[in-house]
């Protein structure tokens, strides 16, 4: 499967870019992080703990264990702090 | 209704000519950078696409949510020196009560779900990412159930 | 602080230039006169002297119950259009939550304890004087106790 | 003792005059009013029935039964409906 994913503020400071182009075979949002942390130090410090991480699936905001089936795009980011 | 995410400072008086009109009551809320521990700016970041579409949906959600004859967001991005205006909501209604909660929702909302995130900049440049915190996320749980 | 009690029209823009310099949110409400059951108009009578001296009571103890850093209100007086604007208020605060909490403080006070009296006017000419509201009373009381 | 009595919206127009110049021995609002609705038909029509009205005393609101002592000007009007 060939996914859009897109980091925001420190999460796209750690892995280095804003957005990249991957194949992977995760299944669920937890599986692709462990796959891209797995992948190079700079993912692996932006994505190995998963606790301030949240995530959307194709613009909507999901659960980190929603299933990748049809996604297009998946974001990583900080909790959101707007206003 | 009018939802705009944009890196350029609004002007309110422009943005407000003819808003509310018929309604009984109309609320503006506008965020301003304040020169808290000396900082010159802020920087927001948002996710362009996501952030329209969410601020679309909320926007539309607090028109039915309150019966609101009118709503309003504007969300600047980019950075924005103290003092000047990060965002404003104004919510139009027949009385007061309505136009009130609605503009408060909206604002909880944006604080905490709005895909943005902001970075205080000194003047020697950026500091850390502003963390999200425990007070803005019991803000927002106060909407959890039907308003009064 | 700026009080006004005046039969004039006002410009929010105008009166809003500068407000709230050096806060971090701003909260303005605006009440407009709608045009329900026909009315062409509203004839509002005050008490001179009376009135400004409670609304400058009113937006003090606001400004300190509330930790605004500003505070604006204007209220109008004889006769006002439907679709005109009746009376605004502004609060400047740090936060969010004070800024909200005193406009709408100030808004139930406005409705039920300010020195004024309402008459809807229709095509016909002047209507019945408009009765107070238990509703208006009851918003007023949620203020009784401290705020949260 | 001289006093100004002030009147708003429907008690100004039922007794005529939006303010008068009056002299009493009345101790309390109540007293006042009572006073003045023995006077005619006018002040009867505005003030013999008090349920839905209130009082200021030199521009303070007051209750129906604080004293007048010291006071200078009375106003009479229903409860207020202002924004």
């Amino acid at each position: 499967m060939t996914l859009d994913v897109l980091y925001f503020a420190w999460l796209r400071e750690r892995v280095g870019v804003p957005r990249e182009r991957i194949d992977t075979d995760a299944a669920t949002v937890r599986d692709l992080a462990a796959d891209l942390a797995g992948r190079d130090d700079w993912h692996a410090a932006a994505l190995s703990d998963l606790t301030a991480v949240r995530v959307a699936i194709d613009q909507q905001l999901a659960d980190l264990d929603a299933p990748l089936t049809g996604a297009r795009e998946v974001a990583f980011f900080p909790p959101m702090t707007g206003g | 209704m009018r939802v705009l995410v944009q890196p350029q400072p609004f002007d309110p008086a422009t943005l407000l000519d003819g808003f509310g009109s018929g309604a009984g009551a109309v609320v503006t809320f506008t965020g301003l950078v304040r020169g808290d521990g000396g900082i010159v700016a802020l920087d927001i970041e948002h996710y362009p696409g996501m952030t329209e579409r969410a601020l679309q949906a909320h926007a539309t959600a607090a028109m039915q949510r309150f019966g609101l004859t009118d709503v309003l967001v504007v969300h600047r991005h980019g950075r924005i020196a103290v003092g000047e205006a990060i965002m404003m909501v104004a919510t139009a209604a027949p009385h007061r009560r309505g136009a009130f909660e609605a503009a408060d929702f909206l604002m909880d909302w944006l604080k905490s779900r709005a895909p943005f995130w902001k970075r205080d900049i000194g003047p020697e440049g950026p500091r850390d990412w502003v963390a999200a915190t425990d007070a803005d996320e019991a803000a927002l749980s106060r909407w959890d159930d039907p308003p009064g």
